[in-house]
């Protein structure tokens, strides 16, 4: 098994979900009711929990002295391996849920498979992590549904955000080269193995929001590869400039 | 005095606690709606300030402490809305007095934060100037409202714990740092003192809410005993107190400090602090920008109602 | 003359250039129509021109090697020095014409006042920005009363704007201990009288434009001492970033 | 061919130049409108991912010069819509087309600009492929696309000049920024190569243009011409240009270079590239958010001409 290809990959998902915990957290204060400001917290916090332990493996298995800090706060924006999904927009809470739940559909499968990896710090990270995933998502999949099958104004965001965010589902779903020979090393999961539970999941809860995705929408993607939109720079701007500032200190 | 406000006063006394569906003076009601839903308020609007720094946290610890402990925030305004639903008013209608500014939050919450080191003096200073407050509380006389607040204060000793500990580590790092950590210090000082009210000679209400033990202390009291226990721990970090006339009273056993300038903080109240403003805007921005989907909810539970029903 | 009180000065000039043409530059390519991000981009340009000379005057007198790009991009925010207005959020076009109509009523006549310094290094700034100052401010003005005395949205979003904004113009126009002495001096104009000024500009123009100043609004203040609202430090930390992620570069 | 049109082609064979008001056949017009109103589109659209940058320019004068090659692609876009309004379309018309997705702009500005070294990679590539275009079209049949041409070309060559200076900059920098200089090179050289259109055998319209004179050069003459002074530029700053194929071919006198993909253009034309949404997207949002500042200005300008009638 190539370090290499693990290091790359415990980067994609602790970048995924330092990413994602960034933006999430965002709503701290000003979600549209009180129980929604305690819930993204909390997805944020379970993010930021994971990014660490997946960073901090990925910076062990380079082996030049980084740790997760040091990869989440001084990395430049063409070094970050999160999916392009995670990096969009905020938007309207209807982005921000319909964002998540096509994240969380793919994460808990994945979590799952990785729980049974033959690399065991994987293992490990998965095994603690994947029932926190499940929980997220079955609650970003209850609010869409009921946001999608709720009044007129509520299903239109909801559909507008499934038409925006949709085409950036497959970059999760499909494997590239490292993904394919780790796969094949039994380090990760089939990510084809993945997308069709993925499928299962989504299609049914889209079909019971009334929701429909968009058709023949091409796939946008190379966040793997660090071929990111716009909107990272922005992210990584806000969050490292205070490591940035005061180089050097302890916090 | 009425029969059944004799008996009420007398459970009081004998520290009976009185609880939701127990008769209750208007005045005893009125007084704790204000003073729990103000309580619940400060919780929400107390969010910003602090997230504020959320996405700017120098390490993913700091964040996941900071996250954490804002989202306890939420979590105490929403037991203490809970606790002031037991008194008769609706969390829509405290909402409503929150965003219309006919109800008040604490003041503190109106100053901005400028440095990380802001979010440490807060922790250590305002949530420490908060316990002081709400310790006594737990042993109020209103059941739901002592418990939500037993609850409460078991976290915020925690808060002000990690928000010394921020401090800490400025006053241990380099030389900006620790002239971060007193810039904060400087600025926070004030205000916390001012969050324990006005001084006793000017305090309104007071003694009936005594009487009625939902005050238990008097202002000028837990001032003191928050200098008192402040000082030094201010010298540990090596910070200076900012105030000139803050000395050590041998015969008194207490530190005597400078007279506070109580026209800034009545500035502050009547809407006139540095960020009054941009807190209401920003809850005012959440509260209409979140409409769609609170009322999307509502029709989806309606829809599953008469679906329900027509499935009968 | 005192060099602390004169290096003070131009940080707060070049501050407040500084974060108005950073504030008014992000309009690029997104104006209301294509005259007007041509017109932007040329106050962000004029606005930057500006903070770069009163930059270089502050890290002269300061003396420890800073120059105007040392100080844009690596101080924090409590040692900036500009005005609460010029960091305002940029808000819809009309907040961003009055806030800048506020600006430029006052910047007028203090460059025109400094023109005359017997402080040569000053004078002589002052003297080359005092003309395209007077451009910004005539077209300030005049779009502030078109849009005024326009249709009702306009209207209404220029009330707001004035209502939003109107509080942080009494800090530009009140001296305190420093701007008192370097008066005393002969370094900088009267404030009282740059005030007088602005008034004799600004209540005509609102007046014809139909709009009305709020009343009583207390004025908010402390940018010139570095109490600054929590929007500049999102502002800086964007503009700064790539200077203080490639720490030592040349660019 | 009927007389008049006889007549045109002949002022257009002895390089007289077409002014608005001649006689000028349907296809002509049609033809210089789509062609025009398409420049001043990727001008317009052509602002956003540079100015991406603006607000986090590294000095004063790298953020001075980018706004000022900013608001210089504003300023082509007006002359260029100028140029199409003598053609018979408003300019009002012309944005309609843009933002119904039914005119086209320039794929290049459907790539993301990602870190600073792409500000330099535009300047040099970008607007080094442009002016190759650009250049012969000052010679072009029509009058007002010709002129505007000319003061266009002249800015263009300015803002190459000053995106290579951020090259170089970056070349002889740390090994970063090296790296970020040879990454951006590595993005742009195939998009900027696909910008002279498709190889000559694929493209339509082109014998009728050349006629008209409002094509001077084939697709693949320019492309040719481009790497040639290319790749010794690549040379001098020590970047390698991401193709394996390319060398000089001393037969030819000019170098080689391997197949593009065309199939990434056509997907990018389709509107499925890396940031068609984006772009369009933002120039909707600009559009409809400016729509009241538009309409103030007309009704301030009716009321002062109802002030002016009522006065007369």
């Amino acid at each position: 098994m190539s370090d290499a290809a693990l290091e790359e990959f415990a980067l994609r998902m602790g970048d995924n979900c330092l990413i994602l915990g960034q933006r999430v957290s965002a709503w701290c204060g000003y979600a549209p009711a009180l129980e929604e400001d305690i819930a993204m917290a909390n997805v944020a916090l379970d993010l930021i929990g994971q990014a660490k332990l997946w960073l901090a493996l990925a910076g062990a298995l380079e082996g030049k002295g980084r740790d997760a800090d040091a990869l989440a706060f001084l990395r430049d924006a063409r070094a970050f391996r999160n999916c392009l999904l995670v990096e969009q927009p905020n938007g309207d809470y209807g982005q921000t849920l319909m964002r998540q739940f096509l994240f969380d559909a793919w994460h808990v499968p994945m979590l799952e498979g990785l729980a049974a990896s033959r690399e065991e710090r994987v293992a490990a990270i998965a095994a603690k992590t994947a029932k926190e995933a499940a929980y997220h998502r079955d609650r970003s999949a209850d609010l869409v549904i009921r946001l999608g099958d709720g009044g007129e104004e509520s299903r239109r965001r909801m559909q507008t955000a499934l038409d925006l965010l949709w085409p950036f589902a497959g970059e999760l779903l499909a494997a590239d080269e490292t993904e394919a020979r780790l796969a094949g090393e039994g380090v990760i999961p089939d990510l084809a193995d993945i997308a069709k539970k993925w499928t299962a999941f989504v299609e049914p809860a889209l079909e019971e929001a009334t929701l429909v995705p968009p058709k023949d929408a091409p796939v946008r993607k190379g966040g793997k590869q660090g071929l990111h939109t716009e909107a990272l720079g922005y992210v990584l701007a806000e969050m490292q400039w205070l490591q940035r500032a005061y180089p050097g200190a302890t916090w | 005095m009425a029969p059944e406000e004799r008996a009420f006063q007398q459970k009081i006394d004998a520290d009976v606690k009185i609880e939701p569906k127990d008769w209750m003076p208007e005045g005893y009601r009125k007084t704790l709606i204000r003073q729990i839903s103000q309580h619940a308020h400060s919780e929400i609007v107390g969010q910003l300030p602090e997230g504020n720094w959320i996405t700017r946290a120098p390490t993913l610890e700091r964040k996941a402490i900071l996250l954490a402990k804002v989202q306890d925030e939420a979590g105490h305004g929403l037991y203490l809305y809970c606790a002031a639903e037991t008194l008769g008013i609706s969390r829509d209608q405290m909402t409503e007095q929150l965003l219309s500014g006919k109800a008040k939050y604490s003041s503190i919450f109106n100053y901005p934060t400028l440095t990380w080191a802001d979010i440490g003096a807060i922790g250590w200073l305002v949530d420490g100037a908060a316990i002081m407050n709400q310790v006594p509380l737990q042993r109020c006389s209103y059941g739901p409202y002592a418990r939500a607040m037993i609850r409460i204060c078991k976290e915020e000793s925690f808060h002000q714990r990690q928000g010394y500990d921020i401090m800490m580590k400025l006053c241990r790092g380099t030389p900006e740092q620790k002239e971060m950590a007193q810039d904060a210090l400087d600025r926070w000082w004030r205000p916390a003192l001012m969050m324990f009210g006005p001084p006793d000679d000017q305090s309104v209400h007071s003694a009936q809410s005594m009487a009625w033990k939902i005050k238990l202390n008097s202002n000028d009291e837990l001032r003191q005993k928050f200098v008192d226990q402040t000082v030094p721990q201010a010298e540990y970090l090596g910070l200076k107190i900012p105030d000139p006339d803050l000395k050590w009273n041998e015969a008194r056993g207490h530190y005597d400090f400078g007279e506070l300038d109580w026209s800034e903080f009545y500035e502050v109240i009547k809407g006139n602090g540095p960020c009054n403003r941009e807190r209401m805007e920003a809850r005012r921005k959440a509260w209409e920008d979140g409409a769609w989907f609170r009322e999307g909810l509502m029709a989806h539970a309606r829809k599953k109602e008469a679906r329900r029903m027509a499935a009968e």
